[in-house]
C-alpha cells in the first residue's frame, strides 16, 4: 500500500541555500509509490503542518516522509501532525536534510543528489512501515532522589508536596551538600545555612519523604514507571532508633585529627562524628577507616560512653529494595583540589586555598569562626590574591568549559574579605567576568567599586614562596601584557567545578549517558534539560553541569514537575520501538527455536520464556517472548537471532534492508 | 562392542529408552542406525570409523518423539550435545548418553555435567588435511585467499548438506529461507554461496564444536569446516572460552568483555 | 516464430483496486498488449502466476468469471514477500501474469443441475469465478445456494457482492461467521461452515456441491454432504498446493502421480479419492 | 563516468541513534563540512546492526562502509556497543579469512559530542576508499550468473 | 549412424580441432581431490583414472541458476527482456558416461512433457554429447538394472569405446555427431570390426525394474519409507548430483528498478519445499519426502513420462553423507 506523501522543508534558507529543494521534490514526486511531493519554506510551522494534514486526507496517504531537520529535533512534531490527520504516527519518517546534508556540504549538484538519496531512503523505509500502537505500562508513584544537596532537597520537597512518596538517598551521613558548607551566598550575601537548614529539617520531617543517609545506589533495574532500586545502607555502626544524638561519644572519641570533609580539610573531626552541628539527621556515624576499634581491635570508648547502648560494632551494610517510578539524579559536583595546580603551589603551600576552603574560613560555623586566618600560622592575611578560572576554560587542563559560579563567588570572597579585614588588600586575577544573572553584574561592580577589590585581567603563570610570602606572578593583559608580581599572604584558587567522582559508574548503573567531562547528559540541550535519555530518570543541579544555587533549585523544581507529571498518569504511554518475536499460525507457531541466546544478550532482562501448549495442555515448544515493558528497543537481540525470528518495531529487518538497498540501487 | 549391544538391548527391553541411535556397518563406512527393538541392537558397532555426528538427530522431533532416547556418542557428538544443552535444546530426562572410552569400557552419562567432566579430558585434535589447507591459506595474501575461496564457492550448489549434517543447525527456518528481506540469495552462484558460508561461520562463532561434520558432508569437497574451525582457533582464546566446553551464561557473541580488542575501531 | 518462453509473464495494468478485508485486496487486471488480450481465454477454475516485479511470483486462481470479458481479477491476502509486493501496487501499476493454468470446473456437464457453493474465508475467490459464471448463465442451472463463512464479519470478502447475491431472488445466500466474530448488527448466521451447511440442508438431488476452504473446513464438510446424500461425483473442490512454475515441471505440487497445476486444481471427490490424502 | 573524473566511492554509514547520529547532527549544527559520499542509515544501537547488511551493501555496489556508535561504556543501552564490538571482531576475522577486503569497513566510536570527529571520519574514510578504488573484485562476481556459470569458473 | 575407428593421435587432433572451432568443451577434470566436468582446451587435461564424476553433466543444459528473463521498471511501466537462445554457446560434452548421457532423455521429458521449456531446449540444441562407454564400475553402479548399460548410446551423439591401443571405436549416432566429426573427418578410419562388448565392464543387473515398479504401485502406505529414511538428514546432495533430478525454484534478483527472474535448483528432500504459506506442509516428514523421491523416479515418471527417472549412475549413494544407498534401498523394496 504505498501512497507516500513527501514534504521537503526549506528550513528558511538553512536547507534551500545549498540543496535545490525544488529538484528534490520533483524527482521524488516521480518515484514509484510517491503520490504527492511538495516543498515549503517552513514545514514545522503551522501552515507547513497543515499542508501535511490536508495531503494525508486528500491523497489518502499511507506514509509520510518529511525532508527537513534531524528527526531528533522534529520527529515528534510531524508524527503528531500525522496522528491529528488520522494517519498512524509511525507511518511518518524524517529525512535529515539539514544536519546531515545542507549544513555539512557546499551548494552543489552532489549535495542535491545526496538530499534526493536521503529522501528516497526514507521513502523506501516508510513503504515497509507498519502502523504501531503505543505501549501502555503502569506507573509506580514513588520517586527516588539520589543526592541530598540543595538540588535533591528541593526536588524531594517539591515531589513530596504533590502528594507522592519520595525516597531520598545521600551518601554522606548528613544531607545538605555543598550549600551547607558555604558562608554567605551571592548576590544577596544572606547566610547559606540560615536558608538551607530549615529545608533540611523539613525533609527530615516530611511524611512523604523517606530519608536514607549514608546510603548509595547499588543497582537500578527496570524502566520508566517501574524501576527496582537496590540501595546499599552503609553500616553507620550506630543504631539511629535508640541514639539520642547527645554527642557524648563524639566528645570522648580519642581519634580527633581526621581532616574534616565538611571544613574542606581545614578543620578536624573525630572517628565517630556528625559532619556539622546542624546535620540532618543529627546523629553520628563511625568512620571505620579511622576508628581505633576497627583498625586495631581495641578502644570502644564510645560504647562505654553511650548511655543508651547504640553502638553496633558488627553492623553490616544492608541492601534494601525499593520500587519506584522515577528517579531524580541530584548528585552534585566537586571541585578540583590537590595536585591539579602544581604551578600555583596548591598542596605545597598551606596558604594556597581553594574557593571552598575559603568559604569555610569565612563561615561563622567554620574552623576559625568566620575570621579569615592563614592556615599556616593563624595570622590574618593582609594581602590576598584570588585567581579565577583555576582550571576552568583551560583546554590544556582538560577543562575547556566555564565553571560558571567562580566569577561570582570570587567577587563574593573578595568582598567578604574586605568586610572582615578592613585594611586588607585584595586582588582578583580574571580572564573575563561572567556575571550573567539577576543582580550579578551589580554585585561584581560593588566589589570593585565599593569594596575596592583590585581586578586584574590576566592569567597567573606561577605562585611561589619567597621569604614567607606568596609571590603571584602574572600578566596584566589590559596593560599590554605587562608582568605583574604580587606579594600575598594568601592565595585563593577558584578551582573548576567538575563531575562528582564515581558519576561515570553511577551513569552506567542507571543507563544514562554522560558527557566527556562525566557530567550527566540531558536529553536535549535546550528542550529537555532535566530529562536524560533514559526515560524516567531526571537531572537536577550541578550533576548536569556547574551551576549556582538559584539555577539548581529551579532545575530541581523542574525535575520535580516532570516526576509529578509522570505520576499524574496511572499508565504510561511508551514508544512502541520494542522487539517482537514472530508468531505464526499452528503448526509453525513461530520460527523461534528457543535457543535463548537472545536472553543472554539482552541488557534489560526483557526476554521471557513462553510455553506453547497444545489443546491437551501438553508442552509443544518453548519460545522467546519480549517483555514490552522491559524492552528498551536496542535491537541487540535482533542482530543476534540466527533465524531472524525476533525483530524490532520501527527498525525492522525489512525497513533497514530497504533503506540500504535504496542507497545502492540507481 | 558386546557390552554396548547388551546394554542397548537391555535398555530397550526394560523400556528405559524407546530408541537408541548408534552406528551400523554401511556400504562405505559405518552409518547411523536407529534401534527400536532389542533385535536391531545386534547390528550396533562403535569404533573410530564412526564419524557421523549423531547429535544431529537428537533435535529432530519427528524422529525422537516424546520418549527418552539413548545415543552412542563419539567425543565430537558429546561436545555437540553439551552445546545443544546450553542452547536449551535438550533435557537430561529425555536423553541417555553412551560411549566407549579409550580403554574399551562402556560409559553412561545421565547428566550433562558428567559429560562435561568427561569431555574435558580430551583436547581438540586437528587433522592433517585441515592443517595442510590451513597453512596453505595462511600463506596466501588477501587477494589469493579471495580467489581461493571464490573458486571453492563456485563448486557449491547449495545442497545444504553442511547445514543438515551440523547438529547445531537446528533452526526450523534457516536464515537462507527467510525472504523478507531476502538476506542471502538463495540460488547457487559464487557470491551467493560465499554469503551463505560467511553467514554460517558467523552463526557458528563460539558454538562450533569442531566435529567436522559439515566438511565431511560436503559432496563437492569444499573444506567449509575450516572456516568455522579457524574461527574457533582464533576466537576461543580471544573471547576466553574453551571450545566444546560451553558456558551456560551465553556464547561468544551473546556475551562480551570490557577489554575486548578494539584497535580496529577508530 | 521462435519458441515461447513459458516463464515470461504477460504485462498487465492494474485497472481497479478493491479493499475486501484487512490485508485482502482484489485487483482488476487488463492486458497491456491488445493482441495478447484478444488471444486470451480461460475457463472457471483456472489459476495463474502473478508477478510483483522485484519480489517474485505467487499463485492464485482467477477470481473473475470467464463470462466477463476484457479483464481478469485476482484476490489475495498480504502474507508473504510477493503478496506484500503486490499489495504495495496501485491503480495504474504494472504487474505480471502467467496463465491460465490448470483444469476447469465442468460447467457444461452441470447444465440443468442445482448448484451448492460452500466456501470459507479467503477461499471464496476461486468460487466467485464459478458463481458469477453460473449467475451470468443463470438459465442453465436450477437452484443456486451459496454458503459462505469467515472468521469474523470483518474478514468476509466481496462484501458488496455478498449483498448483491443476498438480494437476488434467484440465489439462496447464507453467510455465517465463527462464534465471536459477529458484530452487534450482524444479521447472518453464527457458526462454523459445516454446521451451517447441515442446517441449510440443500437437497442432493441433481445437485453439484462445490466446496472450497481451509483443509479443516473441507474435512468436516465432506461428511455433512455425505449425510445429505451427495455422492462423490457430485462434490467438487479446488486444491491450492504450493506452486512455482504452474506448468508441471518444478515438482512442488506433485501429489502422487498428479501435478495439481496440470491435473488440477479442480477435482471431484471421486478423483480425490485416487490420490494420497496426506499429501495435499 | 568518464576516465578523467575522480572515482567517487559509494559509502554507507551504519550508525546508532544516540551517539554517532547525534554526533553527526552536531557536525551539522557546527557547520563543519565533509564529503557527500557517505549516507547515514540510522539504527537504535550498534548492537542492532546486522553483519548481513554489510555483506549486502558490498554485493549491491557499496565501495565502503562505516559502522559507528557510542564509545565503550557510553551506550544508551549499556552494552549494545560491546556486543557489536565482539560481533565485528568475529566478522572481520571471517571476512579476512575469506579474502574480503576488510579495509573497506571503517569502525568507529563517535559520541554525540564529537561533531568534528565525525567530519574527519567521513573525510578520511572517503579518501581512503577512493585510494582503494571501486570494489569491483566483489561487485563483479555479483553478476556471475550472466556468464552461465559452471564448475570452477569463478 | 556409422561406426568408425580413430587412433590415439587422431583423437588428440580431433579434440584440438573441436577446441579450435570455438565450441566450449566440458570434460571430466581431476582437481581438488574430485573429478568433475570443467572447461578444457586439450585432451591431456581430461581425467583418466576414475569411476564417476561427483556431479552429473546435468548442469551444462540445466544450470544451477539461470536467468529466465530480465526486466526494468521505467516510470511505472515494465520492459521485459526475454531469454535469448542465441546467448547459449555451442558446447561439446566430452567423456560423458552412458548413464549421464541417458539422463538427457528423462530431463528433457520433465521439461517438455506438456509445454516446452525454451531454456533447456536451447541448451540441448547447442550441445553435442561425446560419451565414453564404461570399462570400469564400482559397487554403486547399477545402470544395467534401469534399462541402461556400460555401452548404452541413449543421449549420446557420438560414443567412443576406448581400445587397448588407446584408439577408439567411434559410433557416430546423430547429425550433431556427424557435424562434430566433420570438423576433422580425416582422422576417422573405417571400422576395424572391434567388438565393443569386449571393452565394456560386466555389470549384472541387481533388480528387475518391472518387479520394482509393481511393488512400488502398492507401496505408498508401506512402512519401508520410514525405515529407510530414518537416517536421512534432509539435505539436497542426492538431488543435486543426480543427472535427472529437475526440481527447481523461481527466485527474484532485484537491483532497484532492474531485476532478473532466476530459476535455480531445488530438491524435494528439503523440508520447506512443499510448505504452504499457511504453514501446512503436505510432505511434512522426511519419510514422505524420501518416498516422493523414489516414487517419482521409479513410478510416477515411468507412468506419466514413459521414462525411468534413474539412470543407475550411483552418484546419490556416493554423495550421501549418511550412506543412503539407493541401490540397497531399491533392491530391498524389490525383494520385499
Amino acid at each position: 500500500m504505498s501512497k507516500i506523501g513527501v514534504f521537503i522543508c526549506h528550513c528558511g534558507e538553512n536547507i534551500s541555500a545549498t540543496v535545490d529543494v525544488e529538484r528534490v521534490s520533483k524527482e521524488i514526486g516521480g518515484m514509484e509509490g510517491v503520490a504527492h511531493a511538495i516543498d515549503y519554506k517552513y514545514m514545522c510551522s503551522d501552515p507547513g503542518q497543515t499542508f501535511i494534514k490536508e495531503a494525508v486526507k486528500k491523497y489518502d496517504l499511507d506514509g509520510v516522509v518529511v525532508g527537513a531537520c534531524s528527526p531528533r529535533m522534529h520527529e515528534p512534531t510531524f508524527r503528531r501532525a500525522c496522528a491529528e490527520s488520522g494517519l498512524n504516527p509511525y507511518l511518518c519518517e524524517m529525512a535529515n536534510l539539514r544536519e546531515h546534508c545542507s549544513w555539512v556540504h557546499e551548494k552543489s549538484e552532489e549535495t542535491t543528489d545526496k538530499a534526493i538519496d536521503l529522501v528516497k531512503m526514507l521513502v523506501e523505509k516508510v513503504k515497509k512501515n507498519k502502523p504501531l500502537d503505543s505501549i501502555k505500562v503502569p506507573v509506580t508513584k514513588r520517586a527516588l532522589v539520589i543526592g541530598g544537596g540543595i538540588a535533591g532537597i528541593q526536588a524531594s520537597l517539591d515531589i513530596a508536596n504533590t502528594g507522592h512518596q519520595v525516597i531520598l538517598i545521600e551518601k554522606d551521613p548528613s544531607i545538605g551538600g555543598h550549600m551547607s558548607q558555604l558562608s554567605e551566598t551571592f548576590p544577596t550575601l544572606d547566610c547559606s545555612q540560615c536558608i538551607l537548614t530549615p529545608r533540611m529539617v523539613e525533609v527530615a520531617q516530611h511524611p512523604n519523604i523517606k530519608l536514607y543517609t549514608y546510603a548509595e545506589l547499588e543497582s537500578l533495574e527496570g524502566f520508566i514507571g517501574n524501576f527496582t532500586a537496590k540501595i546499599r545502607l552503609k553500616a553507620k555502626s550506630v543504631n539511629y532508633s535508640t541514639c539520642t544524638g547527645c554527642g557524648a561519644c563524639i566528645q570522648k572519641c580519642p581519634v580527633k585529627k581526621i581532616p574534616s570533609e565538611f571544613n574542606a580539610g581545614l578543620g578536624t573531626r573525630t572517628a565517630i562524628y556528625v559532619p556539622f552541628p546542624q546535620a540532618v539527621p543529627n546523629k553520628p556515624v563511625i568512620d571505620r577507616v579511622n576508628c581505633n576499634y576497627y583498625k586495631r581491635g581495641a578502644c570502644k570508648i564510645c560504647e562505654k560512653t553511650c548511655q543508651v547502648g547504640s553502638i553496633e560494632w558488627d553492623k553490616e551494610d544492608e541492601i534494601i529494595t525499593e520500587q519506584v517510578g522515577a528517579v531524580v539524579l541530584a548528585t552534585g559536583f566537586d571541585v578540583k583540589g590537590a595536585d591539579f595546580f602544581p604551578e600555583y603551589g596548591y598542596g605545597k603551600f598551606k596558604d594556597v586555598l581553594t574557593g571552598l576552603q575559603f568559604e569555610r574560613l569565612a563561615s561563622a560555623s567554620g574552623p576559625t569562626f568566620g575570621e579569615i586566618r592563614r592556615p599556616s600560622d593563624g595570622a590574618i592575611p593582609k594581602k590576598i590574591v584570588f585567581i579565577a578560572c583555576a582550571g576552568s576554560r583551560d583546554p590544556a587542563k582538560g577543562i575547556p568549559y566555564c565553571s560558571k559560579i567562580c566569577c561570582m563567588y570570587t567577587a563574593k570572597h573578595a568582598m567578604l574579605y574586605q568586610h572582615k579585614v578592613h585594611d586588607g588588600e585584595s586582588t582578583v586575577f580574571y580572564m573575563d567576568i561572567r556575571a550573567g544573572g539577576k543582580n550579578y553584574e551589580e554585585f561584581v561592580r560593588r566589589a570593585i567599586e565599593e569594596d575596592t577589590v583590585n581586578y586584574i585581567r590576566g592569567r597567573v603563570a606561577r605562585v611561589y614562596e619567597k621569604n614567607g610570602k606568596l609571590i603571584v606572578k602574572g600578566v596584566d593583559t589590559l596593560l599590554g601584557g605587562e608582568q605583574v608580581e604580587i606579594e600575598a599572604d594568601m592565595v585563593v584558587l577558584a578551582t573548576a567545578g567538575v563531575a562528582n567522582c564515581g558519576s561515570e559508574q553511577l551513569a552506567q548503573k542507571l543507563h544514562v549517558s554522560y558527557d566527556p567531562y562525566h557530567f550527566f547528559a540531558e536529553a536535549h540541550p535546550k528542550l529537555k534539560p532535566v530529562e536524560t535519555n533514559t526515560a524516567g530518570i531526571f537531572l537536577a543541579g550541578a550533576c548536569q553541569a556547574p551551576k549556582d544555587i538559584p539555577e539548581t533549585v529551579g532545575m530541581a523544581s523542574g525535575a520535580a514537575v516532570k516526576v509529578a507529571a509522570l505520576f499524574s498518569n496511572d499508565q504510561l504511554v511508551r514508544e512502541p520501538v520494542v522487539a517482537v518475536v514472530n508468531r505464526l499460525a499452528p503448526p509453525l507457531y513461530s520460527t523461534c527455536v528457543g535457543c535463548f541466546m537472545c536472553e543472554t544478550a539482552c541488557p534489560y532482562n526483557a526476554i521471557e520464556h513462553e510455553e506453547i501448549k497444545g489443546r491437551d495442555g501438553s508442552l509443544i515448544r518453548t519460545i522467546a517472548r519480549v517483555n514490552q515493558g522491559l524492552c528498551q528497543g536496542c535491537g541487540t537481540c535482533v542482530a543476534f537471532c540466527r533465524s531472524k525470528s525476533i525483530d524490532i518495531q520501527g527498525y525492522t529487518n525489512e525497513q533497514v534492508y530497504a533503506e540500504v538497498m535504496s542507497l545502492l540501487n540507481d | 562392542m558386546e557390552k554396548l549391544r547388551g546394554r542397548a538391548a537391555a535398555l530397550l527391553a526394560d523400556g528405559s529408552v524407546a530408541l537408541i541411535i548408534g552406528y551400523e556397518e554401511g556400504t562405505k563406512r559405518p552409518r547411523p542406525l536407529f534401534c527400536r527393538n532389542s533385535e536391531s541392537t545386534k547390528k550396533l558397532i562403535f569404533d573410530s570409523r564412526c564419524i557421523n555426528n549423531l547429535a544431529v538427530y537428537i533435535t529432530k522431533k519427528e524422529l525422537v518423539g516424546k520418549d527418552r532416547i539413548a545415543v552412542t556418542a563419539s567425543i565430537s557428538t558429546l561436545r555437540s550435545i553439551l552445546q545443544l544443552y546450553v542452547e536449551n535444546q535438550l533435557s537430561e530426562e529425555k536423553l541417555l548418553v553412551l560411549t566407549v572410552d579409550l580403554n574399551g569400557e562402556l560409559r553412561e552419562f545421565v547428566t550433562f555435567d558428567e559429560i562435561s567432566a568427561y569431555v574435558a579430558q580430551f583436547e581438540l585434535k586437528r587433522g592433517e588435511r585441515e592443517q595442510e589447507i590451513l597453512s596453505k591459506i595462511e600463506g596466501m595474501n588477501r587477494e589469493e585467499r579471495w580467489k581461493f575461496w571464490l573458486g571453492e564457492m563456485s563448486h557449491c550448489f547449495k545442497c545444504y548438506a553442511c547445514r543438515s549434517a551440523c547438529p547445531l543447525c537446528y533452526c526450523s527456518k534457516c536464515v537462507v529461507e527467510v525472504n523478507r528481506p531476502q538476506w542471502i540469495n538463495p540460488w547457487p552462484a559464487p557470491l551467493a554461496n560465499m554469503e551463505w558460508h560467511i553467514n554460517r561461520a558467523m552463526h557458528m562463532v563460539g558454538r562450533c564444536t569442531a566435529c567436522g561434520a559439515c566438511g565431511d558432508a560436503c559432496p563437492v569437497g569444499i573444506p567449509i569446516d575450516l572456516i568455522t574451525r579457524k574461527m574457533m582457533k582464533d576466537m576461543a582464546p580471544e573471547f576466553g572460552y574453551i571450545p566444546g566446553q560451553p558456558a551456560k551464561q551465553g556464547n561468544a557473541l551473546s556475551s562480551w568483555k570490557l577489554d575486548d580488542r578494539e584497535q580496529f575501531i577508530r | 516464430m521462435s519458441e515461447k518462453n513459458i516463464y515470461l509473464p504477460y504485462l498487465m495494468t492494474i485497472d481497479k483496486v478493491t479493499k475486501e478485508a484487512p490485508g485482502v485486496k482484489t485487483y482488476r487486471l487488463k492486458f497491456q498488449d491488445e493482441a495478447e488480450a484478444a488471444a486470451f481465454d480461460f475457463k472457471a477454475g483456472q489459476f495463474g502466476e502473478y508477478s510483483a516485479f522485484g519480489e517474485g511470483e505467487s499463485t492464485f486462481c482467477i477470481a473473475s468469471s470467464p463470462t466477463r470479458k476484457g479483464y481478469i481479477e485476482c484476490t489475495f491476502r498480504d502474507t508473504g514477500r510477493v503478496t506484500s509486493g503486490l499489495a504495495s501496487l496501485e491503480e495504474g501499476s504494472t504487474m505480471g501474469f502467467r496463465g491460465p493454468y490448470g483444469n476447469v470446473f465442468p460447467m457444461d456437464e452441470w447444465k440443468g443441475k442445482s448448484l451448492v457453493f460452500i466456501a470459507g474465508g479467503i477461499a471464496l475467490p476461486p468460487m466467485r469465478c464459478v458463481i458469477w459464471n453460473a449467475l451470468d448463465l443463470r438459465e442453465n442451472f436450477k437452484d443456486i445456494t451459496i454458503v459462505y463463512g469467515a472468521k469474523s464479519v470483518n474478514d468476509l470478502v466481496y462484501k458488496s457482492e455478498l449483498k448483491e447475491w443476498t438480494d437476488r431472488p434467484d440465489v439462496k445466500m447464507v453467510t455465517t461467521v465463527d462464534p465471536g466474530g459477529e458484530t452487534a448488527d450482524w444479521k447472518g448466521e453464527i457458526g462454523f461452515v459445516p454446521a451451517i451447511v447441515e442446517k441449510v440442508a440443500p437437497s442432493s438431488e441433481n445437485t453439484i456441491a462445490i466446496v472450497c476452504g481451509p483443509p479443516i473446513m473441507i474435512k468436516y464438510t465432506f461428511p455433512v454432504l455425505e449425510k445429505l446424500g451427495f455422492k462423490d461425483d457430485q462434490i467438487y473442490t479446488t486444491l491450492e498446493n504450493r506452486m512455482k512454475c504452474g506448468v508441471g515441471k518444478c515438482g512442488r505440487c506433485n501429489v502422487g502421480k498428479l501435478y495439481i497445476c496440470k491435473d488440477g486444481p479442480v477435482f471431484s471427490r471421486e478423483e480425490l479419492n485416487l490420490i494420497p490424502a496426506e499429501e495435499y | 563516468m568518464s576516465s578523467n573524473t575522480v572515482f567517487e566511492p559509494k559509502i554507507i554509514a551504519f550508525v546508532c541513534n544516540w551517539c554517532t547520529y547525534a554526533g553527526a547532527d552536531l557536525t551539522g549544527t557546527s557547520r563543519l563540512k565533509y564529503a557527500t559520499n557517505v549516507k547515514i542509515v540510522r539504527f537504535p544501537c550498534t548492537g542492532r546492526i546486522d553483519f548481513l547488511l554489510l555483506l549486502k551493501s558490498f554485493a549491491q555496489g557499496a565501495d565502503g562502509v562505516i559502522v559507528s556508535g557510542c564509545h565503550p561504556n557510553d551506550c544508551h543501552y549499556t552494552s549494545g556497543n560491546f556486543h557489536a564490538r565482539r560481533r565485528w571482531i568475529a566478522f572481520r576475522a571471517i571476512l579476512d579469512l575469506m579474502g574480503v577486503d576488510i579495509r573497506r569497513i571503517q569502525y568507529s566510536w563517535v559520541s554525540a559530542a564529537e561533531g568534528s570527529k565525525w567530519a574527519d571520519l567521513v573525510n578520511n574514510t572517503v579518501s581512503e576508499i577512493r585510494a582503494l578504488g571501486p570494489y569491483t573484485e566483489y561487485q563483479q562476481v555479483a553478476d556471475y550468473l550472466e556468464k552461465g556459470g559452471y564448475n570452477g569458473e569463478a | 549412424m556409422e561406426t568408425k575407428y580413430i587412433n590415439i593421435s587422431g583423437l588428440e587432433q580431433w579434440f584440438d580441432a573441436i577446441s579450435a572451432s570455438g565450441k566450449r568443451i566440458y570434460a571430466p577434470v581431476s582437481a581438488r581431490g574430485q573429478v568433475d566436468f570443467m572447461p578444457v582446451k586439450h585432451l591431456n587435461e581430461v581425467a583418466k583414472e576414475y569411476i564417476q564424476t561427483t556431479q552429473s553433466v546435468k548442469a551444462s543444459v540445466y544450470p544451477k541458476a539461470e536467468v529466465l528473463f530480465s526486466y526494468e521498471k521505467v516510470h511505472g511501466k515494465v520492459n521485459l527482456t526475454d531469454f535469448d537462445p542465441e546467448s547459449v554457446s555451442e558446447t561439446v560434452l566430452w567423456k560423458v558416461h552412458p548413464c549421464d548421457a541417458a539422463g538427457f532423455k528423462p530431463l528433457s521429458a520433465i521439461f517438455n512433457w506438456d509445454t516446452t521449456d525454451k531454456l533447456i531446449n536451447a541448451h540441448l540444441l547447442k550441445t553435442t554429447v561425446v560419451s565414453y562407454s564404461c570399462a570400469t564400475a564400482d559397487e554403486s553402479c547399477f545402470c544395467t538394472s534401469v534399462n541402461g548399460s556400460p555401452g548404452n548410446v541413449s543421449g549420446s551423439d557420438i560414443q567412443l569405446t576406448i581400445l587397448s591401443d588407446g584408439g577408439a571405436i567411434a559410433e557416430i549416432l546423430t547429425a550433431k555427431g556427424e557435424a562434430l566429426v566433420a570438423l576433422l573427418p580425416g582422422v576417422f578410419e573405417a571400422d576395424r570390426g572391434d567388438k565393443k562388448e569386449k571393452y565394456l565392464v560386466d555389470l549384472p543387473a541387481k533388480f528387475s525394474l518391472e518387479e520394482v515398479n509393481a511393488k512400488l504401485n502398492k507401496a505408498f502406505n508401506s512402512t519401508v519409507w520410514k525405515e529407510q529414511s530414518e537416517r536421512c538428514i534432509g539435505c539436497g546432495a542426492c538431488a543435486f548430483v543426480c543427472p535427472t533430478c529437475a526440481c527447481f525454484d523461481i527466485q527474484e534478483d532485484t537491483h532497484g528498478s532492474k531485476g532478473r527472474r532466476i530459476r535455480c535448483w531445488d530438491a524435494c528432500g528439503f523440508a520447506l519445499f512443499t510448505m504452504h504459506t499457511s504453514g501446512h506442509n503436505p510432505r511434512e516428514h522426511q519419510s514422505q519426502r524420501w518416498r516422493q523421491r523414489i516414487l517419482h523416479k521409479f513410478s510416477y515418471m515411468p507412468e506419466r513420462l514413459s521414462v525411468v527417472g534413474c539412470t543407475g549412475c550411483g552418484r546419490c549413494s556416493r554423495a550421501c553423507p549418511v550412506d543412503m544407498n539407493i541401490l540397497e534401498h531399491i533392491t530391498s523394496i524389490a525383494e520385499q
